[in-house]
């Protein structure tokens, strides 16, 4: 059951939920969360692939947990910025929701 | 178990980045020191250092020496042949432009912080980076650390809430498609036998693989997000409206251009699945047919600008659909060409565009009536780069079109080459209607028209004569673009 | 293989290499916190007596009547500071590896390493000429 | 290692992976959203230990659960502390968009997986443990350390760019600046004091 075409599906399956929450949700906090969730959903794709090509790459032993390194990097700083436009909307428009927020703006 | 070793090569090669960041960093640091009042005087030192920053970047593309690649750096991570180094020159250059134009822009608007020059130099830094990454690693960090800035700077203005309001959307839609491009990076990655390298991809063949062709259709839909191609395109009109005018300027030149550059890159490696090209066809032609019907009725300047920019990428994406249907590469040689007339030409429009923010922030086509006889130059210039975006003869955006419907009918794309034809005559229309309003409509502006800063003179001035000797004598960056696409494979 | 799981068959337990014993202890580490805590919990829970009384109920001595839910908002300022957290723990995050072989990597790792670390204290300065770390 | 053990604990993972990034997508109240994703992190944390990737595994545990989760949590306290003020939840349509769209995606990877060549070549190796053996130190902090340094030189460099854009754009972004609107009148003295 542990096998690359089940993690395959298990990182697939995340992404579509994570997808779903960005689109469905109105909370921007839970959109935000969703966001962070599609990125870990890559990371178990990546470091599954870097296990089975362990032995056989050309890139390097750990080629895939460097890249999911890197992605956790981007995601701590995407949070970061993301985090601190939401407080900007916050006390503009006393809002966390996102449709209110574009039928505000017009 | 070596000590690290840095060949001198990889040394050089690194120098436009390094000091794109370099100035970026002493930008920020010679700044802080009144924080206090939002400073209404133009910080001229800020632009000096910028520009000689840009200046210096810009010569060490060539101290190379031999304009030949010196093949893979950092293990891989980055290359230095002419088409990267082409992309590098377009970033350098728009960004020397757009820092000149900074200065006047942001004191106009009280809100003349170090930030946004550094982010500026920054942001380009990464996409220099970005045109010359060959490994999925680096072009992931630099599309990520070049798009948090862009988000950064189209927010630049806290107080005006539709600013904050439209960055937080391109914020969203910019993290969504991050997470498409990753998740068909992490797929290519794992189907092409572990190689991050773009080389070691394209060496391992899966391209004929379903799975494969699912990732590269993911990695081309984060890219569509970032150039914003029509069915990702609805943050576009949004952002362009809400955004300072500059970091409009800077998102539709230099964030569209460097990621052109690495889209093109990756597609020649990867080669793509089998119903790529359809679907690199249907992109193109609903971009091209739907960007121009929306600009027709456009009032706002800017929103016409974003429409027409979405135009524009779908013009684009036809010699890379042309260079990927065929085996001969040298045919996609339009894209860089075009994208240089297409920096030229919209960084003009945006330098009026600039001039015209400083005095009044109404940017609809009535308040255009008349400028001709209050500004004749910066009539002049916008008359320019509007005819050129329109792809009327004797401009580089004639000649960039005329290229890329050649190529296209040359490789049997015949019916999108008819359709860009008819789509930029429509396109003809909306981009005379302020070129009439400048010079046939009496002038009825209310708002008093103060000179433009001398750094949006400035670039007006450059990139109009720039964009009528490329579409006089073009031939030198026609035959400069056709070498730099055979480099690509190395 | 990770062995680091106590619950492995006995035939694995003399190999395990040296380099995982010390997974293995941390497991039996993590295994025991949490087995002692639910039980003590667990154990109080079901044994104690339960005997309800006003007098009980009331605050301990000096305690202060409840006004309101004790979810007051935060100011900014723990929110910016929270920001700053994440991003000089990514720093850390990549000074980890290199700490553990900086002595393989030379004087070129070392000049990496500096830029690195310059780059970043550019930040702070920044930070703290801006005015983001000031509490008051 | 007995294999039938860590598919046991795979699956536990999993599954748990599955049900709690399903719960955060799903609760109203963004707090226990915040909550189920640590657990979630936790959850691919101890899969990446499973992939003998310990350094990772406790980087994300340090960074998504540790760092990113707190300022989650910040945020949320700061907004909106008492239960009542939350954004009613999306209408019909948003929430079958968004289904389809979820589906479309999962449909187009799963048809990728399920018949990709590569992919049952791959798994024609069989399961994750009966993989050949990994060197003892694969994963752990000194070969990770080694390899990151020797063949992602440029990439760790623009990293602390990267880290440098997120300070300055927080910074520029999250912070009032200096000159407090001076037209607050004595009585809305208390008001400042609320106002975030």
């Amino acid at each position: 059951m542990f096998s690359l075409p089940v993690l395959l599906y298990l990182s697939a399956l995340l992404f579509s939920i994570g997808i779903y929450g960005v689109l469905a949700r109105r909370n921007i906090l839970v959109v935000l969360m969703s966001l962070e969730l599609m990125l870990n959903a890559v990371n178990i794709a990546l470091v599954g692939f870097g296990r089975v090509h362990a032995l056989s790459t050309t890139s390097g032993e750990h080629s895939g947990q460097i890249f999911t390194l890197m992605v956790l990097a981007v995601a701590a700083a995407e949070a970061a910025i993301g985090l601190s436009l939401l407080l900007l909307i916050w006390r503009k428009w006393k809002t966390i929701d996102l449709r209110e927020l574009c039928r505000l703006s017009g | 178990m070596e000590p690290l070793s840095l060949s001198r090569a990889e040394i050089l090669a690194v120098l436009p980045a390094g000091f794109l960041f370099i100035t970026g960093l002493i930008q920020l640091l010679s700044d802080l020191g009144d924080t206090s009042k939002n400073s209404r005087h133009e910080k001229t030192h800020l632009a000096m250092i910028g520009a000689t920053g840009a200046l210096v970047a810009f010569a060490s593309l060539f101290v190379q020496g031999t304009l030949a690649s010196t093949g893979e750096l950092y293990a891989g991570a980055m290359t230095d042949d002419l088409f990267g180094r082409l992309g590098a020159g377009v970033i350098i250059v728009t960004s020397l432009f757009v820092t000149l134009m900074s200065g006047g822009y942001l004191s106009s608007s009280g809100n003349n912080k170090a930030e946004f020059h550094s982010l500026i130099n920054f942001s380009a830094g990464a996409m220099v980076l970005l045109c010359q990454a060959t490994n999925l690693v680096s072009i992931f960090v630099a599309i990520e650390t070049l798009s948090l800035a862009v988000y950064v700077l189209a927010g630049f203005f806290k107080e005006n809430k539709s600013a904050s309001e439209g960055a937080f959307k391109y914020f969203i839609m910019g993290a969504f498609s991050s997470g498409f491009l990753l998740f068909g990076m992490a797929l290519v990655y794992g189907l092409s036998g572990g190689s991050l390298s773009l080389s070691g991809i394209a060496a391992s063949g899966a391209s004929s693989d379903a799975l494969f062709a699912v990732g590269v259709l993911l990695v081309l839909i984060g890219f569509a997000f970032k150039v914003g191609v029509v069915p990702f395109h609805s943050w576009v009109p949004d952002v362009y409206q809400g955004a300072p005018v500059l970091a409009v300027g800077w998102m539709a030149v230099a964030v569209k251009s460097a990621s052109f550059f690495a889209l093109c890159r990756f597609l020649y490696h990867s080669g793509g699945g089998a119903y790529l090209d359809q679907i690199l066809v249907a992109l193109s032609v609903v971009t091209m047919i739907l960007g121009n019907l929306a600009a027709l009725n456009q009032q706002s300047l800017k929103r016409m600008l974003a429409y027409s920019g979405i135009a524009h990428s779908g013009y684009l994406m036809i010699p890379v659909l042309v260079a990927l249907s065929g085996n001969d590469l040298s045919i996609g040689a339009s894209l860089p060409f075009y994208l240089c007339a297409y920096a030229a030409t919209t960084l003009a429009a945006f330098g009026v565009l600039t001039a015209l923010s400083v005095s009044t922030d109404r940017d609809n086509i009535g308040d255009l009536n008349g400028l001709a006889k209050s500004r004749p130059m910066l009539a002049l210039g916008f008359t320019i780069a509007l005819i050129s975006l329109a792809g009327i003869p004797l401009t580089a955006g004639f000649i960039g079109k005329l290229m890329i419907f050649s190529d296209a009918i040359g490789a049997g794309f015949i019916q999108i080459a008819i359709i860009g034809i008819l789509t930029s005559l429509v396109s003809v229309y909306y981009y005379l209607r302020p070129v009439v309003a400048m010079w046939f409509r009496d002038p009825r502006s209310s708002f008093d028209l103060i000179p433009a800063p001398w750094g949006v003179q400035f670039t007006v001035g450059v990139c109009g004569i720039a964009t009528i000797f490329v579409g006089l004598f073009p031939d030198w960056l026609v035959e400069l673009s056709r070498i730099s696409v055979e480099t690509i494979l190395g | 293989m990770p062995t680091f799981l106590l619950l492995n068959s006995g035939i694995m337990w003399p190999s395990v290499a040296a380099g995982n014993l010390d997974l293995l202890s941390l497991t039996i580490f993590v295994i025991l916190t949490i087995v002692v805590g639910a039980v003590l919990l667990i154990l109080s829970e079901l044994l104690g007596p339960r005997r309800r009384d006003p007098e009980k109920e009331t605050i301990y001595e000096c305690g202060v009547p409840l006004l309101d839910s004790a979810r007051e908002p935060f100011t900014v300022k723990f929110h910016l500071v929270a920001i700053l957290f994440i991003l000089f723990d990514i720093e850390t995050v990549f000074l980890l590896p290199y700490a553990v072989v900086y002595k393989k990597l030379g004087i070129v790792g070392l000049a990496e390493m500096g830029v690195f670390l310059l780059i970043l204290a550019g930040g702070l300065v920044y930070l703290w000429k801006r005015g983001a770390l000031e509490w008051d | 290692m007995s294999g039938w053990l860590e598919h046991l604990i795979f699956g536990i993972l999993a599954a748990s992976s599955v049900a709690s990034s399903f719960l955060v997508v799903t609760r109203r109240n963004p707090i226990y959203s915040a909550l189920f994703l640590i657990v979630m992190f936790s959850m691919v944390a101890g899969i990446f230990m499973l992939l003998d990737a310990t350094f990772l595994g406790f980087m994300q545990l340090l960074v998504y659960a540790g760092a990113i989760m707190v300022l989650y949590l910040f945020v949320i306290m700061l907004i909106n502390p008492r239960d009542d003020s939350l954004p009613e939840e999306g209408g019909f349509t948003e929430k079958t968009f968004a289904v389809g769209v979820a589906l479309l995606v999962f449909s187009l990877l799963a048809f990728g997986i399920s018949n990709s060549e590569t992919v049952s070549t791959l798994a024609e190796a069989g399961t994750i443990p009966d993989l050949p053996e990994v060197a003892q130190t694969h994963g752990a902090i000194e070969a990770f350390g080694y390899e990151l340094f020797h063949k992602h030189l440029l990439v760790f460099e623009v990293a602390s760019i990267l880290i440098l854009v997120g300070i300055i754009g927080a910074v520029h972004i999250a912070m009032k600046n200096k000159p407090a609107p001076v037209e607050l009148g004595a009585n809305d003295e208390e008001r400042l004091v609320n106002d975030v």
